[in-house]
């Protein structure tokens, strides 16, 4: 029988990650970018309870988690914020197109 | 007289000319009457200089009166003792007799140029100069040491160059003033370099210090090689200022000056400087330094004899006539006929300075035609002038009764005996044949001048004789040409009073087995001598009693040859010059052309330093400054190596900090894109790469 | 001895009369230049001040005692528990023969080149300020004692040297500006490594006994200071003594400026306006030399014993190749530029003897290139002003046009020959007398008498073509020199010739020191145990 | 009652953060309450700052640690620690913000937005909180919380002002940026938690010397802690996001992050270091590192990295704003080597370089500001000649210049004069003399500056730029402060040496 252990989630959590970055670099839209990162940020979450968990740690690992968890909300706001006021300048929230700051 | 007044007033005469100089070179604008207390100061030197002149050699003509002071001290100088340069004045008999003939012919030739001169925009000025050139050249004379001998050689070169260059506007002139000086630069490298041998060995200037070191067997770096260099490389200095070969080739060109600075400058003393330096330096001089001296010497005197055959030009031929002469005292100083040396450079002071004020008179009254070949006739017109300047050619043709044939003929004497005693047969050979060589040119001259029809009628019929300040220094110094100022025997000079008692052949202070046999003393007393006269080997008295007659009359018989041979060319026309010269148009050509030296010289040294000077600029301008700042040639080399290269960098790189700029610069560049994922991506890769650089295993 | 700081006066006086000069308005423009006149004669009135009370016979050099007009205080003085952030440093100003000499040619070539600055005609303020900026960093260099004080000194005069040149200067100023300061940053920077890495090889022995790590120069000198674990102590096997001397002497080195570092100064003198390449030649080239005698020398003894025939061979390299390239100018200011790399060379190869004639001879040259340069750059500067070309072929004939010029020309030109009678020759022939007298060094000094005859070869053709031949009919109304430009020349020929006649006069100043550093220099064991630390 | 001690103490030690916390309360209310005549906010917050500081400095001497827990091992594991050091940085940041302050009074981006001066001020207030937080923590997870405070203000901030496309796109870019950097950093924490089942730096210095240590995954946690952390003080190859935000930002928000953000991060960098991987420090003030990641190598190589990348390209800039921008990535380049030494010593010359980049690069951004003011522009080339106009301000900004290039007698040479001491000190010479050539190629860029300023000639009217007397006063004294540091640094370099004291060890 398979027993889930540590290294599933971590596993998991790997995956996660991977593709919260691949998200990030690939997606145009901005909201798709922010999705990623929020993906990273629970690949994380995931990590601290995980450990926690297995490791005996104590609780605060999931303390961890809903602090990481507040903040993402925090962060997401803000950030949505930013897209709105960027879709307003420029009409759209492809990040592709947003580059007039270069070299 | 005392010493210390004798010395004080041989400083006197030393500076007199100097305050001459400075006065008329600052207030000879305002006050153009000036140049006659140039004149005035040079007649109170050369008054000045007979009175010391007198004295010394009455009174204390054994002995040598010197004054010296302290010019720099260093103290005492780590590892090297006490270093003090001093420098001080010499008087001895040579010093005297300079200083009169320096003083005579310079006051002469003021007198001279009062009227030569008159009219030129820089009347003035080239009084002073001539004052500062008296100056100068009575420091040669004077110095006991070595580096105010360099000093004032230095001097004389500037003053001959200003002299020169007189007439400035002239390309012409500007470029034998340039050369003139150049030229005796490289000479006097070497005297440099020949000084710092032997200051390095012996921390002092001062000959008689040097020689008692040497006579005391301590020898530059102790080799006797040193020793030979430092001789041969002094006497560089003399290879330039006395033009010898093969730096002889900025003298002709010198007479661009004005004809009474040739005169004295360019004939008279201060190219004769170097043969007052290599008597200066002789008892140092070892035999193999001798012999190249007597070598060049020979060599000068050949080449010169022979350029002097064709040319047209008054003044040239006479410059040539100097060079040859010059040759001749610079051999017979090689050949160990040192106090015949010393005569001849006064006797040929003399006529030579008449030759060429002669000479001056005639372009002066031809209205500043040079070229024989225009001239003729001009006895009648010009008879002081012409009488003499035939005076004057016959002394330096060595016809006896006058003063050339008495320091020839020893000269002559001197080789010969040389040529017995060492083998080396080819420099009396040389010595005769010049000596007729002379005679021939030299009348050629005095004949296509003043004999015959005039050839140019309209500058004839202007032609006068010169007025009285011109044509009494003209006299002055004929009369001084005749043999009775020297010696009453008429054809022996050594029963006369410079060569039987004034000058005499001193000891030389080199190790004895670097001189020759015959300069070696004859015996253990006067090997302990060290200044005293020369005791030569009874071999070498021997060979020159037997050397006396043969020279003599060898000597005459090729004067007369060449005197000859002049009147047949030029006066009877017996024989065809030009038919000649068609014939043997090679040897012409290579006369006339001075051996191509100057077309040599500049092919190769001028052209050979400018091309490279010229190569060394862009070098500097692209390589140097181009590798410190990099180059353009760098970033073009690399540029090939990648399209990418040249489209970014060579563009704008001209120097190093852009192409590095550019390489480094661009490459960080092209990363910020303005994209932000781009970013994250570079972010995510350097994650990566760090950690395969800095993970633990 | 003087009761009063002379020589920072002497220092902060220009400092003072640039605040003066901000605080005056900008019409005041004859006002500004009658006071950087006065502050830079002044200088000269202090600096003669200093040579009436200046002892002959003490030796500085390594000794603290036998420096002159000393001011020493503590000025930055941090002491931790450790040694931690502490640094000593001390207001450290002193002189001795090597300095006194470079003292009296800044006040000097300062005051003639504050003459020449009359025409300056744009932003006169400015210029005025940063010049008086410029000749208290100059004058500072020469009077520090403390490394660390020379050092900012050093580097203090770069931004009003790169401004003057970038603002005043010709056509391509910006380019010779930039150049000239990234080449002496360049330099600099491995000074200051080199000084720091002293600073931590060395302690000073403090009156209460303790040692404490010092910028000293003279503490720097002394090898009982040094511990054995400095990296630039002879002590330490590893020692980097080697590499830092090579990097000290490259910084010292790009400002003399020695082949092939110098490609920056005919930029920047061509570019420079006349005053500025005064100052540069005459004095800012000098630093260069002064720096590798007053540290390089003393500090690092044994590498120089062995690293002398290296300084020869490029000073020879600087006296023919200078020599060289300057033949082949058509711009009469590039010529005198390279003529000064040439001449640079003589200091190098009179330097690189070490005996009291070479040296001797080295730091007369200094003065005497400082002097005779001065005045080559200002001739160039006259005719330029009049004619607006320095194109060597645009003249001829000038002589007959500016009789009394040429004949300062020629004085100048001789003397920069090394005609006998001039300050020149005497420094130019005791660098040729002690470098021979060096058995290693005699092949090199043989070749380098070249220079002299090169040297006659490039100032009498130049005369030829500028001054001779027939009169160029463009220049027939040009004037000869006004009461100001005499002004500038008569000082500086009176000086060259007095010390041609009298060299003593100066070589009496520095003898003794040279004597001590010589002494010291080739005696000097950089081995001798510090025990204990 | 244990307890209650431990809470009380704790909060004695963290009374300047209070401080902040009430001012944003009360900066947020002054903001609704005064909707219509803001004017006196600004005075709110200057007394806030001043306040701050008052507590910040009583702190002096003091040194805890504040909320304990208690571990396993030992008893005094704080999240919070209040030293020397900190307080020395948290003067930095509150130096910054006061002239920050006074730069807003007379930007004209921010007097055009005085309606939401409120937002302004409290968001500045948030980013300061955060900054003061991240110099003291000494837990993980309190340093990403602080992290996050801090960069969550400042993305507002960066496009706070909305007058331009560029406010926008700079926020937007510094959001993703950042927060795709704490996510990196985050799990970088979560992998460290992994492996010691500690956030606590102490705890962990002690865990992590167990043989047990995955140390393939504790270097991998490392470099992505790291990256988080060197996305803050812009050093290569985190600091991709720095040109482009410092560009689009408003100029005082750009000076802002240039001095404070980055005294926050290398705060938190020097103690994450000292507290987590010093196995000891010798008398000589060495410290000798665990041997579990090779910190020297990486911050050596980054260092280099870093300080190459921002001169290099600083050269091809020709916007001021940009070109600071790569400037302050060059200075954080230098700044690294001050930690590269790993010594007492380095630490040092860090905080001597510090105050000095402040007042230059603050110096440097009020003049850019007071030009931008009147000429509205920021490209260098519009400076042509500026010098002869505005002489008071083209000397200055070449006096704030040269100190960057950090030549004497300015201050920023005694920046480098102790960064490479230290350096010389820890005989790592070669490092010396890449950072001096590297500074030697600042000079290029600087003095590209001057050079548009005084010597190149403008073609059309170069603009008179005139500054008001409080201006005047704010930029005199602080050429003031570099040419006085230039010259007489002993009173810099004893409060440098006073605040060495680093929780811990």
């Amino acid at each position: 029988m398979l027993t889930v252990g540590l290294n599933h989630f971590l596993v998991i959590s790997a995956v996660l990650f991977s593709l919260g970055i691949y998200g990030i670099v690939t997606r145009k839209n901005a909201v798709m970018v922010l999705m990623g990162i929020e993906l990273v940020l629970n690949s994380a979450n995931i990590n601290f309870v995980a450990f926690s968990h297995y490791g005996n740690f104590g609780l605060n690992g999931q303390a961890i988690a809903l602090f990481v968890i507040v903040l993402a909300a925090a962060e997401a706001a803000i950030a949505l914020a930013i897209v709105l006021n960027v879709y307003k300048t420029f009409a759209e929230v492809n990040v592709d197109e947003i580059d007039h700051l270069k070299e | 007289m005392s010493e210390s007044l004798l010395i004080n007033i041989s400083i006197v005469i030393l500076f007199l000319p100097l305050l001459g100089f400075t006065t008329v070179i600052f207030f000879g604008k305002k006050i153009p009457k000036l140049y006659m207390f140039e004149v005035a100061v040079l007649g109170l030197t050369l008054l000045l200089s007979i009175i010391v002149a007198y004295v010394k050699l009455s009174i204390y003509d054994t002995k040598d009166i010197i004054a010296a002071f302290t010019w720099i001290s260093m103290g005492n100088a780590p590892a090297l003792g006490g270093i003090n340069i001093e420098l001080g004045f010499k008087i001895d008999n040579i010093t005297v007799i300079m200083l009169f003939v320096v003083n005579l012919i310079s006051f002469l030739v003021h007198v001279f140029s009062i009227e030569y001169m008159r009219g030129d925009k820089r009347y003035t000025r080239y009084f002073a100069y001539l004052g500062i050139f008296t100056f100068s050249m009575l420091g040669i004379v004077l110095t006991h040491n070595l580096l105010m001998m360099y000093i004032f050689w230095e001097l004389v070169g500037l003053s001959s160059y200003l002299l020169i260059g007189f007439w400035y506007e002239k390309k012409s002139a500007s470029d034998a003033a340039k050369k003139a000086f150049i030229v005796n630069r490289i000479g006097d490298i070497g005297m440099f370099l020949g000084i710092l041998i032997l200051f390095t060995q012996y921390h002092t200037f001062t000959f008689d210090a040097i020689y008692e070191q040497i006579a005391a067997g301590n020898i530059p770096f102790g080799s006797n090689a040193w020793l030979t260099a430092a001789g041969i490389l002094i006497f560089m200095g003399a290879v330039g200022k006395s033009a010898q070969f093969p730096l002889h080739v900025w003298l002709p060109d010198a007479m661009e000056g004005p004809t009474p600075v040739s005169a004295l400058i360019h004939a008279a003393t201060m190219v004769a400087a170097g043969v007052y330096l290599a008597v200066r330096i002789f008892v140092m001089l070892t035999a193999d330094a001798m012999l190249v001296i007597a070598v060049v010497g020979a060599v000068t005197a050949l080449v010169a004899a022979t350029i002097a055959l064709t040319q047209n030009d008054i003044k040239k031929v006479l410059a040539y006539s100097t060079v040859s002469q010059l040759g001749y005292m610079v051999m017979s100083i090689g050949v160990g006929a040192y106090a015949f040396a010393f005569f001849h450079l006064v006797t040929h002071a003399f006529f030579k300075a008449c030759l060429f004020l002669g000479s001056g008179s005639v372009i002066h009254s031809m209205h500043h035609e040079q070229d024989i070949r225009n001239m003729g006739g001009l006895k009648k017109k010009m008879p002081i002038t012409y009488y003499t300047f035939l005076i004057s050619s016959l002394a330096i043709s060595g016809v006896p009764l006058f003063s050339g044939f008495l320091s020839k003929d020893g000269i002559l004497a001197g080789t010969l005996v040389f040529g017995k005693l060492t083998g080396h047969w080819l420099i009396p050979i040389i010595g005769f044949a010049v000596a007729g060589l002379t005679a021939f040119y030299m009348f050629r001259l005095v004949i296509m001048t003043f004999h015959g029809e005039p050839r140019d009628h309209h500058k004839y019929d202007h032609a006068h004789e010169s007025p009285f300040v011109m044509a009494a220094p003209l006299v002055v110094l004929a009369v001084l040409s005749v043999f009775i100022w020297y010696t009453p025997n008429p054809i022996n000079p050594s029963a006369g009073w410079v060569i039987g008692d004034w000058i005499k052949t001193p000891a030389q202070v080199t190790p004895l087995e670097t001189r020759y046999e015959f300069m070696k003393p004859s015996s253990e007393a006067a090997k302990a001598e060290v200044h005293g006269e020369v005791i030569h080997s009874v071999e070498y008295t021997e060979t020159m009693h037997w050397a006396h007659y043969p020279a003599m009359f060898l000597s005459l018989f090729l004067a007369g040859l060449g005197i000859l041979v002049a009147f047949l060319f030029y006066q009877w026309k017996k024989l065809n010059a030009d038919k000649l010269a068609e014939k043997l148009q090679g040897l012409y050509k290579f006369s006339l052309n001075k051996w191509f030296l100057d077309e040599l010289y500049d092919l190769t040294a001028i052209a050979g330093t400018l091309r490279f000077s010229s190569i060394l600029a862009w070098f500097d301008n692209t390589i140097v400054d181009g590798i410190v700042n990099g180059s353009a040639t760098v970033t073009r080399f690399t540029s090939r190596m990648s399209n990418w290269f040249d489209t970014y960098i060579v563009d704008g790189a001209v120097n190093f900090s852009a192409f590095l700029s550019g390489f480094v610069g661009l490459s960080f560049r092209r990363l910020q894109t303005g994209k932000v994922q781009t970013y994250i991506v570079f972010v995510v890769f350097a994650i990566i790469i760090l950690l395969m650089f800095f993970k633990p295993f | 001895m003087i009761g009063f700081p002379i020589l920072s006066l002497i220092t902060f006086l220009p400092i003072l009369g640039m605040f003066l000069i901000m605080f005056m308005k900008k019409e005041q423009s004859k006002s500004i230049k009658y006071l950087t006149l006065g502050i830079t004669a002044l200088q000269i009135v202090l600096a003669l001040v200093l040579l009436a009370s200046y002892n002959y016979s003490a030796g500085g050099i390594y000794e603290e005692k036998s420096f002159q007009f000393i001011e020493k205080f503590k000025w930055i003085n941090i002491s931790g528990i450790s040694w931690l952030g502490n640094i000593k440093i001390d207001y450290f100003m002193g002189i001795d023969g090597l300095s006194m000499p470079m003292v009296l040619l800044t006040a000097l070539v300062s005051f003639v080149a504050a003459l020449s600055s009359w025409n300056i005609e744009k932003s006169v303020k400015g210029y005025f300020a940063l010049f008086l900026l410029l000749d208290a960093g100059m004058m500072g260099v020469f009077v520090s004692l403390d490394f660390f004080l020379f050092y900012i000194f050093w580097e203090l005069m770069l931004l009003p040297m790169y401004f003057l040149i970038g603002i005043w200067g010709g056509p391509r100023k910006e380019y010779a500006a930039i150049k000239f300061f990234i080449y002496t940053l360049f330099g600099s920077v491995f000074i200051l490594l080199v000084m720091i890495g002293l600073y931590f090889s060395a302690t000073e022995l403090m009156a209460d006994g303790s040692r404490v790590h010092t910028f000293s120069m003279i503490a720097l000198m002394n090898p009982a200071n040094y511990s054995a674990d400095g990296i630039l102590s002879a002590l330490n096997p590893d020692n980097l003594r080697l590499i830092a001397y090579i990097a000290l002497f490259a910084g010292f080195a790009i400002k003399i400026p020695m082949f092939p570092f110098h490609t920056w100064l005919p930029d920047a003198h061509v570019e420079a306006p006349t005053p500025i390449s005064v100052i540069l030649a005459g004095v800012l080239l000098k630093m260069g030399t002064y720096g590798i005698l007053r540290i390089s020398y003393p500090i690092f003894p044994d590498i120089t014993r062995d690293l002398m025939w290296y300084i020869a061979l490029f000073g020879m390299v600087n006296i023919i190749y200078g020599a060289l390239v300057a033949l082949a100018q058509k711009d009469f200011k590039k010529l005198i530029a390279y003529s000064s790399v040439s001449h640079m060379g003589y200091v190098l190869l009179g330097m690189a003897s070490l005996t009291t004639v070479g040296i001797n001879g080295a730091i007369f040259q200094m003065f005497n290139h400082g002097t005779i340069t001065a005045m080559l750059f200002l001739i160039v500067g006259v005719v330029y002003d009049r004619t607006h070309t320095r194109g060597l072929n645009d003249f001829g004939g000038l002589a007959s046009q500016m009789p009394v010029y040429t004949g300062f020309v020629t004085v100048a030109f001789f003397a920069a020959i090394g005609l006998p009678s001039m300050s020149g020759f005497v420094s130019e022939a005791l660098v040729f007398i002690g470098a021979f007298g060096v058995d290693s060094l005699r092949v090199l000094t043989i070749i380098s008498t070249l220079g002299i005859l090169l040297g006659a070869a490039y100032m009498l053709w130049t005369l030829q073509r500028i001054f001779f031949g027939p009169l160029n009919e463009k220049w027939a109304s040009l004037k000869d020199l006004d009461a100001r430009e005499y002004a500038m020349f008569i000082p500086l020929t009176i000086i060259i010739i007095f010390l041609g006649v009298y060299p003593s006069a100066m070589l009496n100043i520095m003898n003794s020191s040279v004597n001590s550093l010589v002494h010291f220099v080739t005696t000097t064991v950089s081995t001798t145990s510090l025990g204990g630390l | 009652m244990m307890e209650n001690t431990n809470l009380y103490h704790s909060l004695s030690l963290i009374l300047p953060e209070i401080v902040i916390s009430v001012a944003l309360i009360v900066l947020v209310l002054a903001d609704l309450i005064f909707h219509k005549d803001k004017k006196y906010i600004p005075y709110i917050a200057l007394v806030s700052i001043l306040v701050a500081g008052y507590y910040t400095l009583i702190q002096y001497g003091t040194s805890g640690s504040a909320f304990l827990t208690s571990g396993k091992n030992t008893i005094s594991l704080g999240m919070f620690a209040a030293d020397s050091f900190s307080i020395f940085f948290k003067m930095i940041v509150l130096v910054s913000t006061l002239f920050i302050v006074f730069f807003s009074f007379s930007s004209e981006e921010i007097i055009k937005i005085k309606d939401r001066i409120g937002e302004y001020y409290a968001l500045i207030f948030g980013m300061v909180l955060g900054m003061f937080f991240m110099i003291s923590a000494t837990d993980l997870i309190l340093i990403y919380l602080s992290m996050e405070l801090m960069s969550l203000s400042s993305y507002v901030l960066s496009g706070f002002t909305k007058l331009r496309e560029r406010n926008s796109e700079a926020a937007l870019k510094y959001l993703l940026y950042g927060a795709v950097s704490s996510g990196l950093m985050l799990f970088g924490i979560s992998l460290v938690y992994g492996l010691t089942g500690s956030t606590n730096l102490y705890a962990i210095n002690a865990l992590i010397q167990s043989p047990e240590i995955n140390l393939f995954t504790l270097a991998f946690a490392c470099i992505l802690i790291f990256a988080g952390i060197g996305y803050k003080i812009s050093s290569a190859p985190f600091h991709f996001w720095t040109p482009d935000v410092y560009e689009g930002a408003p100029i005082t928000i750009t000076a802002f992050l240039s001095v404070a953000s980055k005294a926050a991060g290398f705060a938190l960098l020097i103690r994450f270091i000292k507290t987590t991987f010093v196995s000891y420090i010798d008398p000589l003030g060495m410290w000798h590192l665990l041997n579990v990641f090779d910190w020297r190598s990486m911050l050596v190589a980054i260092s280099i990295l870093t300080m190459t990348l921002g001169n290099f390209s600083a050269l091809w800039q020709n916007n001021m704003k940009r070109m600071l921008a790569y400037s302050s990535i060059a200075h954080a380049g230098y700044l690294l080597l001050g930690l590269v030494v790993l010594s007492n010593q380095g630490i040092l010359a860090i905080l001597i370089y510090f105050s000095v980049y402040l007042v230059m690069n603050l110096g440097a951004f009020l003049v850019v500001m007071l030009i931008a003011n009147k000429t509205g522009s920021e490209d260098i080339d519009d400076y042509d000649g500026l010098g002869h106009t505005s002489p008071f301000l083209g000397i200055s900004l070449a006096i704030f210049l040269v100190s960057l290039t950090g030549l004497p007698p300015t201050a920023g040479f005694i920046g480098k004069l102790y960064l490479f001491v230290a350096l010389v000190d820890a005989q790592m010479i070669v490092v010396a003399v890449i950072a001096l050539l590297n500074s030697v190629v600042s000079l290029y860029y600087y003095v590209r500056v001057l050079k548009h300023m005084f010597l190149t000639k403008s073609v059309d009217e170069t603009p008179v730029v005139s500054v008001s007397i409080p201006n005047i006063i704010l930029v005199s004294s602080l050429v003031f402060v570099i040419l006085l540091f230039g010259v007489y640094f002993t009173p810099l370099v004893d409060a440098a040496q006073s605040c060495l004291v680093i929780l811990g060890l």
